[in-house]
This record gives C-alpha cells, structure tokens and sequence, in this order.
C-alpha cells in the first residue's frame, strides 16, 4: 500500500479548503505533483506545499492502495476525503468541517474531535472518529430531502445538535451522548445513540433509532417493551405529525419530560 | 436567562451612548417572588454567572416573569453572559442561557468600561 | 457591423433560409453598414429570440430561491472579467438568467405575472439581469377594483384602472390568472368553473376575462390579454379551455394581432376525470386552434428532471404541494392576487409527466400554423428555459422523439396521439415559433425580425442548414442551439463561441396608455377610499418610480393624453 | 421655511410605516407625528460621528474621507477572508454596492439576519413559508396568534397598523371582530392584551408545535396528558381556536428562533399552519426586527441565490450558515478583517465574537457612534438612510418600498462610501 504523509505544521490562519486530499485524486500523483495541487486559504488560491509537508512513497498506485496520513491540527482544514471512493484517509488529530462530504467508499479514520458536516451526503464507505463530532454529522446539505444514503459513520464521543438529519440510509453510532433533534425528518437508516439524545426522529417517516435515554416528542407512540441485543427498550412509533413509520428504541426515558 | 427587545432599548439603539439606552440594557429584570426572595430593593446590583461569562447589572421586576426565569433587554450585558454556539445554524443562544444571580455591592461598569473589560 | 455569408431565416419578411448579408448600424439593421465584418458563411443566422412567457424577476422568483439553496448551489460558475457569478438551474440568480439566454441565442425575455404592489421588486430583479430586453406583465385577475368595475358593467372605469395599473407597475400588458380565484383564496377556497361566482364580489371568472379582453382592446394595448386558465393543472380541463376561448371569439382585435394570449397550453390540454386516466387532449385543443383566429398559445413544455412551480395560481399550488409532499410556499396579495411556488420533479417513468411530456409536442406539431404557436417550458414551471434546444431537437426529429419514448413510461403511446404525429418542424417555422411569433404576439414591432431598421438582435449558430439534416443530426442541432457561435444584441456581440463576452443593460419596456380625465378621476376617487380602507400602503408610496427604470421603453397606446397622476 | 412631508416611510423596525408625517425647517427635522416612539426617536436623529478617523497607535484620529477610503481598501485587499456584516438597516441600493466588493474582494457578505430570523429562513428551506401580505391579514384575519413575540415592545404600531386592532373588509369592526391569542414564556404587554395567553416552559416550543399539529391532525388521543406541562385538554382548545378560524395568521419572533430547537421550531410551526390550510385560511409570518432585514435577504437572493451567509472566497457564492454566518465566522476566528456596516455587532454579539472582532482590523460605516466604534480601526460616517438618502426597503411581508429623502446632508451616502471604497480596491489592484 502506498502511504503519503501530509503534514500541518502550527496553524493560525482562516480555514483551509482541501477538498482534493483524497486517494481518489492523489493516489496517481507524484509527490512533486501531489506538492502542486490546488488548495484555497480564504480567497487565496495555494499550492498544498504552501501550507503542508508532504512525503511519503513516490510511485503512484490506485486508490484502493493509497493511504493517506494527515498530521497536525486539521481542525481548520476543510473537506478533506471528499468525494473519496477507496482507499484510506487517517487524520492524526482534529479535523475541520466536512470531512468525508458526499464519501462512496473507503476509509476516513479521525484520531481527534471532526467538525461539523462530517460525512454529509455520504453514500458509502465508513468514517470513523475516536473523539467528538460536531453538528450535522451525516446529515445532507440544506433544502435537500435526502442526507446521508449510505456508508457508516461510528464516533466513539458525543455527537453535536442535527445528527443524521434527513438520514435517507446507511447507519450512524455514537458511544457518547448526542445533541438536539437527532435523525429528524429521517426516511431511512439507522442511528444508534448509546447515551442520551433530545428529541431524536422528530418528523422521521421511516428508519430507526435507538438511544441510551432521552426525551420522547409527544408525537411519538409509545408500543411496547421489546429486547435488543440483550437490552430491554421502550419501543416508539412514529413520528406522528408525519403519520411516519420510524422506529425509536429508548432504553430508559419518559415523553415530555 | 432570556434577553429581548424593550421599547426603551428600542428607542435607544440607534444612540448606544445615550443614558437611556445603557440603564435600560444594563438592568435585570426578575419576577416579584424572586426579587423579594434576594432580598432586593431599589438601586441594588445583581451579579450574573453564565458558563460564558458575568456581568453586573441593576435589578429591576418585571411582573409577567415566573419564577426562576430573569429577562435582560438586548445588549452588550445580556451578550456577555450569551456563548457563541450556534449548533451549525448561525445563532448563538440568547435566550434560555442557565446563570447564577446572587446579589452584589459592585457598580455597573459603564459601557465603555464594560466593552474594554479585560483588554 | 455587417454579418456576411449566413445563412438567414426571416420568415416574418419571407426569407427561409437564404444566403445573405446582413449590415448594422446604431443598433438596428440598416441597409449598409461598414466595421467590424462576422464570417458566418454557411452558419444558421435568425433573428435574437424571444421569450414571451417566463418567470424571471420578482417576489415569487426570490422565493424559490430562498426555500430551494439546494437548487442555488447547482450550476454555479465563478465571476470572470465580464461576468458575476451565476447560480441555480430552476431558480437561478439574475446574473445567471441574462447570460444563459444570451448563451442561447435569445435577446428578449418578458416576466409573465406580477402583481402591481409587488411590481417594484420585480423591477428591481429586472434591472439585475444582464443583457436582454425585459418586460413584465400585470396581474388583473383577481383585483377588487377589476371585479367591482366589472360588477357595475363600468367599462370606462375599468379602461382607467388597467392604465393606471400598467402605469403604476411599469407593466407590459394584462396578465389573467385563474381569475376570481386568487380572490377566493383569500378564504381558502377556489373557483371551479368560468360561471362560478367570486365569493363577496358577485362576478363570474367569465364576466372578467371577457371584461378584461373588451379594455384591452378599448386601450389598444401592443399585448392581447395574457391568460391562464381557470382549471388549469386539473384531468378534464381542455373543456374549460374551449369554453374560456368561446368566449372571446366575437371581440374585435384593436391591432394587428390575437385577443387572446393563451399561457402555457399544455396544463390546460387535459383530459380524463382524474389521475387514473389522465390523458391528453392536445388534438382537441389543437383542432380549436386550427379553426379560429383569435387565440394564440405558448406550450409549457416539460423537461423531465427538477422544476420549480411558481404562479399566482394559489390553489393549484397548495394542491401540488399535496399530491407531491412538496415543501410549499404560498403568499396572498391584499387586494389583487394570491401566489405559490412548490418545488417538483418530472419523472420519465411517472404516466402523468410522461403524459403531460407528449401534450406540449402534440401541440406544437397539431397546430397548423406556427405563428399561433411560442415555444416556452413556462420557465421554470415546466423546466428551465434552457432546455430550448432539447425541445428544438424534439419537434424537428421524429427519431429523437421516438427514441425518448422509449424511456418514457409505455402511456405515452396509449394516452397521446404522440407516436403517430410524423411532423417535422423546419428551420423556418422554429424561427417562428421562438423569435417572429413571440414578437408578433407581445406586439414588439422592431424584434423577431431583420428587416430595415428593426433592432440588431441576431443569433448566429454554428449550425450548417445546408450540409446538416435536423431530422437526424439531432444532437447536433441541440448543441449547436445550446451555444451560440454569436449572440449581437442591439448591435453588440454580447456572446462569442458560446462565452460571453459583454454584458450590456436591456431596456424594459412598458406601456403607457391614455383614457379620456374624467374616466381616470372617476376611479382615482373609488380607488383612494381603498387605499384609506383596506391597503396596508400609501397611495403615494405605491407606484414604481422612475428610479427603477434605468433603460425604459415606452409604448404608448390608448385613447387620449393619460392626465398625470401622483 | 416650514415644510410638511406626508407618507414618509419610517426606518426602524420591520413594520416600515409608511403614513409619518414630518415637519422640516431650514433642513432640519423639527416635528415627527404618527411615528411610535421607536421611530420618532430615530426620525428626529441625535448626535452624529462628525469626521471619518482612523486608529493610529491605539487611538481614532480625525482624517479626510479620502485617507479612509484608502486605508479601508488596503484592510479590505489584504485581508485573506473578510466579513461585510450588517445591511439591516440601510437600503437595498447599498447592498448591491457591497455585494459587488465583496465579489470583487472574495469575502463573506452576512446580514444581521443570522442573528435574528436567520433559523426562519432555515426553516423556510426546509418547508416554504405559507404567508401574505399584512393588508391580506388587516383585511381578514380573524384570529391573530402573536408566538414568542411582543409587538408592544418591538413594533409598537404592528397591532393598530397591521393585526389585532386594525379593521379590514371583512373585519369592519378591527379589535371585536378578532380573536388574540399569545403564546410565551412571559407575560408580556402584548399578552395582557390578549383574549388567551398560553404560558409555556423555555425551550419547549417545539414539542408544543408537534402537540397542535397531532390534535389538527386528528391525532390528539395519542397525545400524553400533560406536554411539557401544559394540560392536553388547554392544547386541544388552542387547537381548536385554531382550527374554527376563518383565516389565522401567526406571528412569530425571536422566542422561536433565539431558543432551544432554533430553526427547527419555525420549520415545525411552517408545517404547523401549512396543515391548518387543509381546514381553514392560515399564515404565517416572522416579525422581522430591522427596518430592511427583509430587503437585505432579498438583494442577496435574486444576486447570489442564498439569502445570508453568502462567501464568496472562491469567486463563486457559498452558503452555509453555522459556517459562513457572522457568529461562526468571528468566534472561531475563521475571518482576518471585519468591514460592519449598519450595525453593532459589539452589542448584539455574544461576548466571544465582540473579543475576536477587538483583535482584527475593523472598519465601521455608520452615521452614529455606538460599542462597535471602540473596536473600529477606520470609522466612516455616512447619511442616514430614509432621512438623508433614498433607496428601496422591505418591509417583514416582503413589500418593497421608496424611502425618501427628508432633508439634506454634508455625509455621503453609504452607495456613495462603498462606491468609493471599490474604487479605491480597484486601483489598488492595478497598482499591484
């Protein structure tokens, strides 16, 4: 597997746009190539050796058997990994907004915290965050009925506000807690939420979410006590406003409260 | 804590400097239950605690508040006890922010004061 | 300027496709010229085209915007050194609208609906669009003066309140939406046929278009009435349709022209009881055509593929928004109308849309003479305009139109006479139907020509009538339509090779007509005591200002001097 | 000379009454009648920024137009990411201006919208916005329902004008011919003045929403007792209220937007009042604060096809607000220079943004004085708008309206400021 490192020294300055880091554009590149992509610094069009370190194993190869380590604080870099369809991307530390924006495939890895829109419109592919991730983690881009499609996203701390919004397919889990309105208006997919979530599925037509707790809409049916993967949950249908169809596990929670 | 817009703060703002607009966005309104609870009477400062920060304000009574809820006119002293996020949607949270009211023998800085605080 | 060697189609002074050239100066086409020489030997030269039907400025166009940003961030393209930045397909920004129909070819295009209280944003969007000539027509449908003058048989009134109208909106000409029913909307409800009384105001759909169309030709106005059914969008509406145009077939044109401007056909070609058997009744409709003279009609062809609906027709959109589980945004006008805008898709395999695909060709290819017939998609209602090439590509190509429906579900072929229409449309009649018709019919004397001293707007296509057969290089004549080699707009080229390559201001053309004082002071007083009552404006802050016309055209019409008002 | 001007448009709040009348003599404002007391304190004007000044070690020093302009231009071009904030209250002719040196600069253009109704329109893109005009709702609305806003305080003539005291056509009798409904945290003025004011818990206007929606719905019996502490039985009355109308209109203000659920309240009360319409006549409308915040929204839709928030770094707009929207922006320091313009981000900003704003070069358009000019590093004042300059202004229904000219001014105007400070950018390119 061919491995590129891309290094971020201290950085101060407005957000980064890189949307180009990603096998699919740089796997077939030389590294003095990969050094003369285009990135943007505010409105300031940069080559990536301009701000990055680039090195890493010179003879390109096809995505699926590229690596890409990006070191430092990507906390300002932006849509890294978009559009990628193979191969890996691995972030050593926090990672700006958008990273993995419309993703079909491969493997996005973030050591640290992701910002918001993380995997929006994902189609494919799995991201994983080992910390936190901010707001709209899967969620679609605004005025659009559908978010992400497919793929997976795992995030091992909480999630922020708007998590999985308009969520059409693919699965969404969170070790920690997530914020406001998870899954609303979803209409397929799966979010599981291992701590507490406020107002989960508001609006959703179809799909399901499971939560550790959390406080139900009024508009939500409550049907029985079922079994999950060892675990007894309250089982809710709806949400109703939408006459929907959504499955909402709460493990312990109460409506309106 | 929620912050809003008042008729004096309304007719003040487009004159920030003006004496009418800083008493009015410098002063906490609590409910009667509350402001006889603390204690208070005309002309006592309260000090405000939020997660994001404090401010000393006047303290004023406001009948149509509940209990436990305080009302601050929109302004550089609601905004210093408001955070800055916006959930990914652009609007940081002026209203329902959580603070701590104790009663206080500071002054209300003045609005010069207030805004260099710290700088 | 001269443009040499083309080959030019004039149909409106009996060229069809003759090698020629064509000399310009100060902006008009002039018997000789000298500077700058264009080569178009062999190439495809017309007339600029004409858009007589399209939603391109004002508050309904804003609105799609701002509820569809996941419509504004498709075709996006940066500023250049010429351009702003363009936005959008369905609903795109202003910049963006001027330069793609110049892209096209096209060099006019006139705004069908506004609203006269509304009418000083759509001026303040028409002066945003680049390049094109623009004019806007007024809605009248649903006004409380119309209906009370047409209750009290006022004709004179009436006369005084449209110029009034026209002249307080800066407007073109008189725009009729489901008339009545935008006034009944005002309390949720609609009108549901011509005899149908308007709830409180005691008139007839029927007393109001034929009310409508007497003082429009009393004001000699260049435009007939503009008019969209009541019905429209329903199963079985092609009934409505006939008896609407029935109804008009004994008024006296006051100009050269129709009476009746029928907007976007195709939503109103309906037949069957309901979605289930939904079907077309294009020839019906085109059979009507052929046998009258007074009615002409823009097609309001769909695209398949992303829309966006917008009209003062308020019921049908709440409607829409139903059938389709459509985000909806409705907005009433005090006084004068109610509007929505709902965003939709037209799906190949949907049996109404593909139905609905074949009536807008149907009736194009049915209707004998192309001078009764504009090509439009009711921008952007049945689609954006710039898909104008696809459907050239279509009406000149049975293959074409054979082989997209193949794609289209199979009551396509059952439920329209479609597959059996063997018509080809040629150059000439293309040119017509999208450049010396619209202009004819918008009454616009100096476009949709190249004779002596009309306006130098001239498309030029890197199309060669003579080596290419349209009815199978199909897709040759689709690119070729899609970028112009040369757009000249008033005598400028505005668009080389397909770029654009200067973005000078259009003029906006209005009308101006005059009615005898006595009938103008008669309804300013009825109409003061309304602004007193019920408008939530001034009167004196109520017509658009001057200021908003940086580039006016004014036509005049009418009987005598207008008195000045305000 | 004394000169009395009718129908002169007030620029304070979204209302934009256009029915003042003002008295002017010898060029100045001596009398404003039929304005509320909002309005006729802007109207009669007070102290001005007499010069323009720029920050020289530490401290504004008076300088020449001409020197501001300049230095505005150099923070303007060297800046990597630079905000213009504010428009709100100046005209739509100056936007446009603005929106062309943002172009031409590649920075971010945010009205104080995103502040205000910005989770409104998020709302709206999620769902549409069913509405009217206001004369549509002075003329027939029978039940006015005020959420989460307090027009005695915010727009004190809305009610006479406009909603609940107004008489229409088809409500001859204006205040007794309609019901008033207010729903809030607090009880405010305008609640005191309602035929039924509905207390709720901060923060649970979303779940109130969905409650009103399952009853309209015919759902109400799988509603829980209690939502959030108001009984089923006083929601199924609301609801019925509602639902009996001939034609409803809501209101609604920052109680919504500035609260837990932000947009996501107003897209639920947008469908709320979009499935009334299946009943009976319902609108909907946001009271919109800012005299041309509606108009601000509009110049930035029909330019660029979003209506805040617009970046246009990349020479192309880009919109996202929670990305590209003033508080983000600035909080997280995503910005390096701040160009504000009709307003006062120091006061109306949480703490966070005013600090980030002290540590990037700032430059101020504005005819007054207010906390943002202790950050300025170039002030330039400019003629009031409406008073000493005209234009085009929207009101909160979205009418576009002339504001006119009262009396004449030394200051230019903001179309002229910003006009000069492209200029100045363009040379300083071309000498680059």
């Amino acid at each position: 597997m061919r491995t590129i490192t891309i290094k971020l020294p201290q950085y101060h300055g407005v957000p980064v746009e890189a949307e180009r880091i990603s096998p699919d554009v740089l796997s077939g590149l030389s590294i003095k190539e990969i050094s003369e992509i285009e990135v943007w610094q505010g409105n300031r069009r940069l080559r990536l050796s301009d701000i990055f370190l680039i090195s890493g194993d010179p003879d390109p190869d096809r995505p699926e058997n590229t690596r890409i380590v990006l070191e430092g604080d990507l906390s300002k870099v932006k849509r890294i990994g978009e559009s990628m369809s193979a191969g890996v991307v691995e972030i050593i530390g926090d990672a700006g907004m958008h990273a993995g924006n419309s993703m079909r495939g491969g493997t996005l890895e973030i050591k640290g915290d992701a910002g918001d829109w993380l995997g929006r419109e994902m189609r494919g592919g799995r991201i994983i965050v080992e910390g936190n991730a901010g707001n709209y983690a899967g969620a679609g881009y605004r005025g659009e009925r559908c978010g992400m499609r497919g793929g997976e996203i795992i995030i091992k701390g909480n999630a922020g506000a708007f998590l999985g919004e308009h969520l059409c397919g693919g699965t969404i889990e969170v070790m920690g807690d997530a914020g406001d309105f998870p899954g609303c208006a979803n209409q397929g997919g799966t979010i599981r939420i291992h701590g507490h979530a406020h107002l989960p599925g508001a609006e959703m037509v179809k799909g399901s979410i499971t939560a550790g707790s959390a406080r139900v809409l009024p508009s939500f049916a409550y049907e029985d006590i079922v079994e999950l993967g060892g675990l007894t949950y309250k089982k809710y249908v709806g949400d109703l406003v939408e006459n929907g169809k959504g499955e909402l596990y709460v493990a312990s929670g109460q409506i309106g409260k | 804590m929620i912050s809003g817009r008042t008729l004096a703060q309304g007719a003040g703002c487009e004159d920030k400097m003006s004496r009418l607009y800083i008493d009015e966005v410098s002063c906490c309104y609590l409910s009667e239950e509350d402001y006889r609870a603390l204690g208070l009477s005309d002309g006592m400062n309260l000090l405000l605690t939020s997660p994001h920060g404090s401010a000393v304000l006047r303290a004023g009574v406001d009948k149509g508040l509940p209990k436990g809820m305080v009302f601050i006119p929109m302004g550089p002293w609601a905004n210093m006890l408001t955070g800055t996020d916006t959930k990914g949607c652009g609007m940081p949270g002026f209203k329902g922010v959580e603070v701590e009211v104790t009663p206080t023998d500071e002054k209300v800085l003045d609005i010069r004061e207030l805004m260099l605080r710290g700088r | 300027m001269i443009i040499k060697g083309g080959i030019v189609y004039d149909p409106a002074n009996g060229i069809f496709g003759e090698e020629m050239d064509i000399c310009i100066e100060n902006g008009r086409i002039a018997e000789d010229a000298g500077g700058e020489v264009i080569d178009a030997r062999g190439l495809l030269v017309m007339p600029g085209g004409v858009d007589a039907h399209s939603h391109i400025a004002g508050p309904k166009l804003n609105t799609g915007r701002i509820m569809r940003p996941d419509d504004s961030r498709m075709g996006t393209e940066p500023r250049t050194g010429v351009c702003r930045p363009s936005t959008g397909y369905t609903v795109p920004n202003c910049y963006a609208i001027g330069y793609r129909y110049a892209r096209l070819g096209y060099t006019t295009a006139f705004e069908a609906a506004t609203p006269i209280i509304e009418a000083r944003h759509t001026h303040e969007e028409l002066e945003e669009i680049p390049i094109v000539d623009k004019g806007a027509l007024t809605l009248f449908g649903s006004n409380w003066t119309v209906m009370e003058c047409v209750r009290e048989n006022d004709m004179e009134k009436l006369a005084a309140y449209v110029a009034w109208g026209l002249r307080a909106a800066r407007g073109y000409g008189v725009k009729i939406v489901n008339p009545g029913g935008g006034e009944a909307w005002g309390f949720g409800s609609n009108v549901k046929s011509i005899h149908d009384p308007v709830p409180h105001f005691d008139v007839t759909p029927a007393q109001i278009i034929r009310a409508l169309a007497e003082v429009n030709e009393r004001l000699r106005l260049p435009h007939s009435i503009h008019l969209h059914f009541n019905n429209l969008g329903r199963p079985g509406n092609y009934t409505t349709a006939i008896e609407t145009l029935e109804l008009l077939k004994d008024i006296k044109p006051s100009r050269m022209r129709q009476v009746v401007h029928v907007a976007h056909m195709q939503f109103s070609a309906y037949g069957g009881t309901g979605w289930k058997d939904f079907e077309s009744k294009a020839s019906v409709i085109a059979d009507y055509f052929n046998q009258t003279d007074h009615a002409t009609m823009d097609l309001g062809q769909i695209i398949f593929g992303p829309a966006t609906t917008m009209t003062a027709d308020a019921p049908l959109e709440y409607a829409n928004a139903r059938i389709g589980h459509q985000k909806w945004s409705n907005h009433d006008i005090e006084l004068e109308e109610s509007s929505g805008v709902v965003p939709w898709v037209y799906m190949r395999k949907m049996p109404v849309n593909a139905v609905q695909w074949a009536i807008g060709l149907e009736l194009a290819l049915l209707t004998k003479d192309p001078w009764k017939v504009v090509m439009t998609t009711d921008h952007p209602n049945g689609g954006p305009f710039v898909n104008y090439p696809e459907i050239i590509a279509l009406l000149m190509s049975r293959e074409k139109r054979e082989e997209e429906m193949k794609t289209l579900h199979e009551v396509v072929r059952s439920r329209s006479t479609l597959p059996s229409i063997e018509r080809e449309i040629d150059w000439s009649e293309i040119v017509i139907m999208t450049r010396a018709a619209p202009a004819r019919i918008l009454g616009l004397e100096d476009k949709g020509h190249l004779g002596i001293g009309a306006d130098a707007d001239i498309s030029i296509y890197n199309i060669r009538p003579d080596e290419i057969d349209p009815s199978k290089d199909h897709a040759k004549v689709k690119a070729g339509m899609s970028r112009a080699k040369y757009t000249i707009k008033g005598g400028a080229v505005v668009v080389r090779d397909g770029e654009i390559v200067a973005a000078p201001q259009g003029r906006t053309y209005w009308v101006d007509a005059a009615v005898p004082e006595r009938d103008m002071d008669r309804m300013l007083s009825s109409l003061k005591e309304k602004f007193e009552r019920y408008y939530s404006i001034r009167m004196s802050n109520y017509m658009v200002q001057d200021a908003y016309l940086s580039n006016p055209f004014v036509v005049r019409a009418g009987v005598q001097p207008l008195k000045e008002v305000i | 000379m004394r000169l009395q001007i009718e129908d002169v448009l007030c620029t304070f709040c979204g209302c934009l009454c256009d029915d003042i009348r003002v008295e002017v003599d010898g060029g100045r404002i001596e009398k404003v009648r039929g304005a509320c007391r909002l309005g006729s304190s802007k109207i009669m004007g007070h102290s001005r920024i007499k010069s323009p000044m720029i920050r020289v070690n530490g401290e504004l020093r008076e300088a020449s137009y001409e020197e501001a302009y300049r230095k505005a231009a150099e923070i303007l071009v060297s800046a990597k990411h630079p905000l213009l904030y504010g428009w709100a209250s100046t005209t739509c002719e100056a936007l446009k201006k603005g929106i062309l040196l943002a172009e031409e600069i590649g920075g971010v253009v945010d009205t104080t919208a995103t502040v205000c109704h910005g989770p409104s329109i998020i709302g709206i893109e999620e769902k549409g916005l069913v509405g009217s005009t206001l004369g549509q709702i002075k003329n027939r609305a029978d039940l006015i329902v005020f959420w989460g806003c307090n027009p005695s305080e915010a727009h004190p003539r809305h009610t006479l004008r406009y909603s609940s005291n107004a008489s229409g056509r088809f409500i001859p009798e204006g205040r007794k011919d309609r019901k008033v409904l207010v729903i809030d945290v607090r009880e405010t003025r305008t609640a005191r003045n309602a035929d039924r004011f509905l207390r709720i818990q901060p923060g649970t206007d979303y779940e109130m929403i969905s409650a009103l929606r399952m009853i309209i719905g015919g759902k109400a019996e799988s509603l829980p007792e209690d939502v959030a502490g108001v009984s089923r039985k006083e929601l199924v009355e609301i609801a019925e209220m509602m639902r009996s109308a001939k034609f409803g209109a809501i209101f609604f203000g920052l109680g919504l937007t500035h609260s837990r659920g932000r947009y996501k309240n107003v897209d639920n009360a947008l469908s709320l009042v979009s499935e009334l319409n299946s009943h009976t006549k319902f609108v909907i409308m946001a009271m919109r604060g800012h005299y041309n915040v509606t108009g601000a929204g509009q110049v930035l839709a029909w330019s660029s096809g979003y209506p805040m928030a617009v970046d246009y770094a990349r020479g192309a707009p880009y919109y996202n607000p929670g990305e590209t929207s003033c508080c983000d922006l600035l909080s997280r320091r995503d910005v390096d220079a701040a160009m504000i313009i009709a307003s006062d981000p120091a006061s109306n900003l949480p703490r966070g943004c005013v600090e980030a704003l002290a540590e990037m070069p700032v430059i101020q358009i504005d005819p007054f004085e207010n906390p943002t000019t202790f950050f300025a590093d170039v002030v330039i004042p400019s003629a009031i708008a409406g008073i000493e300059a005209e234009g085009t202004a929207y009101r909160m229904d979205g009418l576009s309206l002339r504001l006119r000219k009262l009396v004449d001014t030394e200051y230019p105007s903001d179309v002229e400021i910003l006009q000069a400070i492209l200029d100045n950018v363009r040379r300083l390119r071309d000498d680059n």
